[in-house]
């Protein structure tokens, strides 16, 4: 059969029998169920009722009728910014623990130790910390007498969005900071000793040196942030269930309370096609800040 | 970096270490005592700290029988992992036609969320009749998108001319991967074995819809048996929260160096 | 250029090596516990003012966290001694009466099921 | 001899193909799906041997899953045409599966079996019967009540708890002082609604198309909890905890009432070391409204065996096999003998148990919060996050009510 298919005929056939489980295991999991949203989507159907076509009402009823569905957008978009804040505070972690630092070992090992936690179990330990009266956070707050009054954390519309955000960070800071740290020992010193003859000052050598051959590093980093900011389903639906009001609700949590909660697997399907779209949106505009050529760097 | 004197960065170091060490020592310091986190003010340190609450959570819940089907469904996960992963990002390495819509397609994929794909997921492993089975728990997880792009990078990092010289020696392609590659790049396979054992360990709401028989569940199922109405079993709940993070730090710490390593082999060169 | 690891050095690969360590504990600990799990509670029994207490019943509750099942009875010898056989829980609860005297409960927590045991401190009779 | 092996091999096949259908036909097997009770598997497993030992063949599968996790799992099922024969579910839950054509519409049984009917308090036998049709039979039952701190009640020179909505108040006002609170509650699956029912506030239209809570009344009972919520009268963690802050709170000792159904009894019993018959009481709500918070079971129309289904529930509610649930978990089940033979027993071993149970079977005509609504988590997910607006001083009461009765209308009409 190989002579037949010449060289490039035999490549393409065994690129083809190579990637042949990967996809197969996508196509089941990923694939089919995003086709079947997407088919679901424009159907008006429950588990016991045969499917109708709708066409674009369940979109309708997304757009004008559900201002659940905006707040979720925009909470998710501002939860986002746990991507972003993690990799900063890794950066300069991963830049103080990259030294030849006597037991940068342990640093690291301890600051890793939050990310193969369950999430349920951060959730309800942080729960607690930001309990209003018997929560940490208030005591150490009153006791050093920042504040008088406790403050209500997840009680409060502009307090709980950032208690989570804090809470999500401090689980994936560990991952990130792994990912950077690296990044930063595979550059090679004799960059530094160039810039240090020149005698550029730190910073210099940071911005000249550091951050470009960290870019692949910081994209790798940047996807998974918005993939996990994204499924973070978890830790929003065990710390305040989308509460006080919908302040902390998510597109996910969201998907998931209409779908199984009120049953509506017609409109839980419209909004994840609405945030498949929407993160193709952003991967691709990170595709495009990455130097255009992400698939490949990464 | 010359060394401006360790100790500010030691200072800071610490400073970070205790806010990621504070929710880890309540949480030990809860599963030895079982006191009422709520009472006020919060007490520091543990009153009348024992182990037993970690001999109740190995009796009430069928303990042994959790684990033997997380690690299986572990270990499935991470051999799939790390097979289906370097084939795929082997076949990436080479050119061939409508490489990038490959590419791209795999990265739209990542952007699906399971809990969106429950129900289509559950029907698809009811038609292969994989219900209620270790290989239908650890299907989902054989193959994840991050770590084909961290091997592909790995792959990448390795010269050409090793690759091309194999080839004159007539070594088809599984061997060269199998033989050249793998030795290589044993950095990424610790990257992909600590990723999808923390993932597949921590999977919570997979299980759940796939098996009906309770002796097929895997550990973070029993989660359920602590958040009882009726009891108040939170010494228990804290103890079996810390009796799952174990097995995820045990395979953390075994890869932790060549875990660093590999990931720096693919960043940089790519 | 194809790197053959040697067996000796597979062996100390971490990615072995722990594994083996933890069987050979956990094989070590299943010895103990089969040689110790024969379900025997045993303890003394005594008056308030210190006096053994001669044929007071004691009765063993085997606790969850709710309620607590009566699992056993005895009397004590005359040394205020007792003894219970096939006790099958790992947390259980002794109570010893005489008349209208009582103990309090004591909560006896073991490192295994039907692990022998014997009460540190004696069941001390006093009124209701 | 390999002929000789050959035909050996296929008269063994042909025997096991005889054997086979005759063994199907008589195995039959249900499955049991239960709402969070795996810590009492060793009286469901008990159930399941008296039953299945007094039928040769016949296998019962008990699954049991967490409360948010049980409705994934019931619909993927139901989707995958393979549900559960039998399923408990908590609160209105169970009718809205009824409503939406998934379970078996028990009257005719019911009817035939009297003596099964009559087992049962009709007023929690009648939470889950919708259009005159019953849809499920009480598994284990509860409403809320008031506990209070009798410590804190005398510290404020209180006497009793109090019996009228603005009793309930100014006693909240009261103990809500340095560290303490007045008044916690639960608040999901309207467990709430109490504190309306009593100001004569009406969720809906008796005929259940309409919202009718719009009012002046309604405002003014927001706003007075509100302004408690802003500061030490009402607990803050009311409106947004959910199990364990709310009861672990309480059992802290630093708050002065508490509105929840009475399996919270157990759960603050052992997080407070505090509690006991001097220092907990345990009282109706003012009016004696109480929000029905019970478990029923349910067959699933899609069983395939529902006359096995029905005889396996009616076998676990009567009396002999409801008995091992009700005196073990000290929970009431509805089955009205065995629930005044466990008070007058409690009475004896436990009072302060007893005072709480008591006020399960007491005033059961007053039950508030139970609307039988074909789609009732979208009304509360219409109505809920509105109230938390108004309770956490984010919007006034009157435009959150307009705002609420506008997504009440708009789910009733979709529904």
């Amino acid at each position: 059969m190989s002579t037949l298919l010449g060289r490039q005929g035999r490549q393409t056939a065994m690129v083809a029998c190579f990637l042949l489980p990967s996809l197969a295991v996508f196509l089941l999991y990923r694939i089919l169920p995003l086709g079947w949203n997407v088919w679901l989507s424009f159907q008006s159907w429950s588990p016991l009722h045969p499917a109708q076509f709708i066409g674009l009402d369940n979109y309708d009823e997304m757009l004008r009728d559900d201002d659940v569905f905006w707040t979720a957008l925009r909470n998710t978009l501002v939860f986002m910014s746990s991507a972003p804040i993690a990799i900063v505070l890794a950066l300069g972690i991963a830049l103080l623990v990259n030294s030849d630092l006597r037991g940068a070992a342990i640093y690291r090992t301890i600051v890793f130790l939050s990310y193969p936690l369950m999430t349920v179990a951060v959730a309800i330990i942080w729960r607690w910390m930001y309990d209003e009266r018997g929560g940490l956070i208030n005591f150490v707050l009153r006791r050093l007498g920042l504040v008088d009054k406790p403050l209500a954390f997840l009680q409060s519309f502009d307090l709980a969005m950032p208690s989570v955000i804090a809470a999500d960070v401090w689980q994936v800071l560990g991952f990130h900071m792994i990912i950077l740290l690296t990044g930063l020992q595979s550059i090679p010193p004799h960059l530094y000793e160039a810039a240090r003859v020149d005698g550029a000052p730190a910073w210099a050598r940071f911005w000249r040196i550091t951050v470009p051959m960290l870019r692949p590093s910081l994209f790798l980093c940047a996807v998974i942030g918005i993939l996990n900011s994204f499924s973070s389903f978890d830790l929003v639906y065990v710390m305040t269930n989308g509460g006080p009001g919908h302040a902390t609700e998510l597109l996910i949590t969201w998907i998931y309370k209409t779908g199984f909660g009120q049953s509506r697997f017609d409109y839980a399907a419209a909004l994840t096609v609405a945030q498949f779209a929407l993160l193709l949106v952003l991967t691709f505009l990170a595709h495009l800040a990455s130097g255009g050529n992400a698939g490949e760097r990464a | 970096m010359r060394a401006r004197g360790m100790w500010p960065r030691h200072a800071a170091l610490l400073v970070v270490c205790a806010i990621m060490l504070v929710p880890f020592y309540w949480v030990v310091k809860t599963s030895l005592t079982g006191e009422n986190i709520y009472a006020y003010p919060p007490r520091l340190l543990p009153q009348a700290p024992h182990l037993f609450n970690y001999v109740d959570v190995w009796y009430l819940i069928p303990f042994p029988r959790y684990l033997l089907n997380s690690v299986i469904v572990s270990l499935l996960a991470v051999g799939g992992n790390i097979v289906l992963n370097a084939l795929a990002a082997y076949a990436l390495t080479r050119a061939f036609p409508g490489r990038r819509w490959v590419v791209l397609l795999l990265l739209s994929c990542m952007l699906i969320p399971f809990q969106a794909t429950i129900i289509p997921a559950y029907l698809i492993t009811a038609r292969l009749g994989l219900l209620n089975s270790w290989l239908g728990l650890a299907l989902p997880m054989l193959s994840t998108i991050v770590c084909i792009f961290v091997f592909k990078a790995a792959f990448e990092a390795v010269p050409r001319s090793l690759i091309d010289a194999a080839r004159m020696d007539g070594l088809g392609d599984l061997r060269i991967l199998a033989r050249v590659l793998l030795p290589l790049c044993k950095p990424a396979i610790a990257t992909n074995v600590i990723l999808s054992f923390i993932w597949s360990w921590n999977n919570f709401m997979w299980p759940l819809i796939v098996t009906r028989d309770p002796l097929m569940q895997t550990l973070p199922l029993g989660l359920a048996r602590f958040l009882s109405y009726v009891e108040d079993t939170t010494g228990a709940l804290y103890a079996f929260v810390v009796m799952v993070l174990v097995p995820g730090l045990a395979v953390f710490l075994m890869a932790q160096k060549e875990f660093m390593r590999g990931l720096t082999a693919g960043a940089t060169k790519g | 250029m194809y790197q053959r690891t040697r067996p000796v050095r597979r062996l100390q690969n971490r990615f072995v090596l722990v594994p083996l360590v933890l069987a050979v504990l956990v094989a070590a600990w299943n010895l103990y516990v089969a040689l110790h799990a024969h379900g025997v509670v045993a303890g003394r029994v005594v008056e308030a003012d210190g006096r053994p207490a001669a044929g007071a019943t004691v009765i063993l509750y085997e606790r969850d966290f709710i309620t607590q099942n009566e699992r056993g009875r005895t009397t004590t010898g005359p040394d205020g001694g007792f003894r219970f056989n096939g006790n099958a829980s790992h947390l259980v609860q002794l109570q010893a009466r005489q008349g209208a005297l009582r103990s309090a409960r004591v909560t006896l927590r073991l490192w295994f099921r039907a692990q022998d045991a014997r009460l540190a401190q004696p069941l001390r009779l006093g009124p209701g | 001899m390999k002929r000789r092996t050959f035909l050996a091999a296929t008269t063994a096949a042909a025997t096991l193909q005889l054997a086979r259908p005759a063994l199907a036909q008589s195995s039959r097997k249900i499955s049991f799906l239960t709402w969070n009770i795996a810590d009492a598997a060793d009286i469901v497993n008990s159930w399941i041997a008296d039953f299945t030992k007094a039928r040769p063949g016949v296998e019962v599968e008990w699954l049991d899953k967490k409360g948010p996790e049980l409705p994934a799992f019931y619909q993927t099922q139901l989707v995958a045409g393979t549900p559960p024969d039998i399923i408990n579910t908590q609160g209105a839950l169970g009718l809205e599966y009824a409503a939406s054509g998934a379970l078996l519409d028990l009257t005719p049984l019911l009817a035939r079996q009297a003596d099964v009917k009559a087992r049962f308090n009709a007023d929690y036998l009648d939470n889950w019967a919708m259009e005159g049709r019953n849809w499920m039979l009480p598994f284990y039952i509860s409403k809320s009540l008031m506990f209070y701190n009798k410590t804190l009640f005398a510290k404020a020179g209180l006497a009793g708890p109090p019996t009228s909505f603005d009793e309930l108040m100014n006693a909240a006002e009261k103990i809500g002082t340095g560290d303490n609170t007045g008044f916690i509650t639960l608040n999901f699956d309207w467990l709430y609604w109490p504190l309306f029912a009593m100001n004569a506030v009406q969720l809906l239209t008796p005929d259940l198309k309409a919202p009718a809570f719009n009012t002046a009344q309604a405002a003014d009972v927001m706003a007075r909890l509100a302004r408690g919520t802003q500061g030490q009268a009402v607990d803050k963690i009311s409106w947004t905890g959910r199990w364990v802050e709310p009861l672990g709170a309480f059992a802290a000792g630093r708050i002065g009432m508490l509105q929840a159904h009475s399996p919270a009894y157990y759960f603050v019993k052992g997080q407070g070391p505090w509690v006991n018959a001097d220092t907990l009481g345990a009282a109706q709500m003012p009016g004696n409204w109480a929000t029905p918070n019970s478990h029923g079971l349910g067959i699933s129309k899609g069983s395939k065996h529902p006359e096995l289904a029905w005889e396996f529930i009616t076998f676990i509610t009567s009396t002999p096999q409801a008995a091992k649930l009700v005196n073990t978990r000290r929970i009431l089940s509805a089955n009205k003998e065995l629930d005044a033979a466990l008070l007058a027993r409690l009475e004896k071993e436990e009072p302060l148990a007893a005072a709480v149970l008591r006020t399960q079977v007491e005033h059961t005509d007053r039950m508030c919060g139970n609307w039988r609504l074909a789609h009732d988590s979208r009304i509360k997910e219409a109505f809920y996050p509105e109230l938390q607006n108004v309770m956490l001083g984010r919007k006034d009461a009157k435009t959150a009510l307009a705002d609420a009765e506008r997504k009440v209308a708009r789910e009733l009409r979709r529904a």
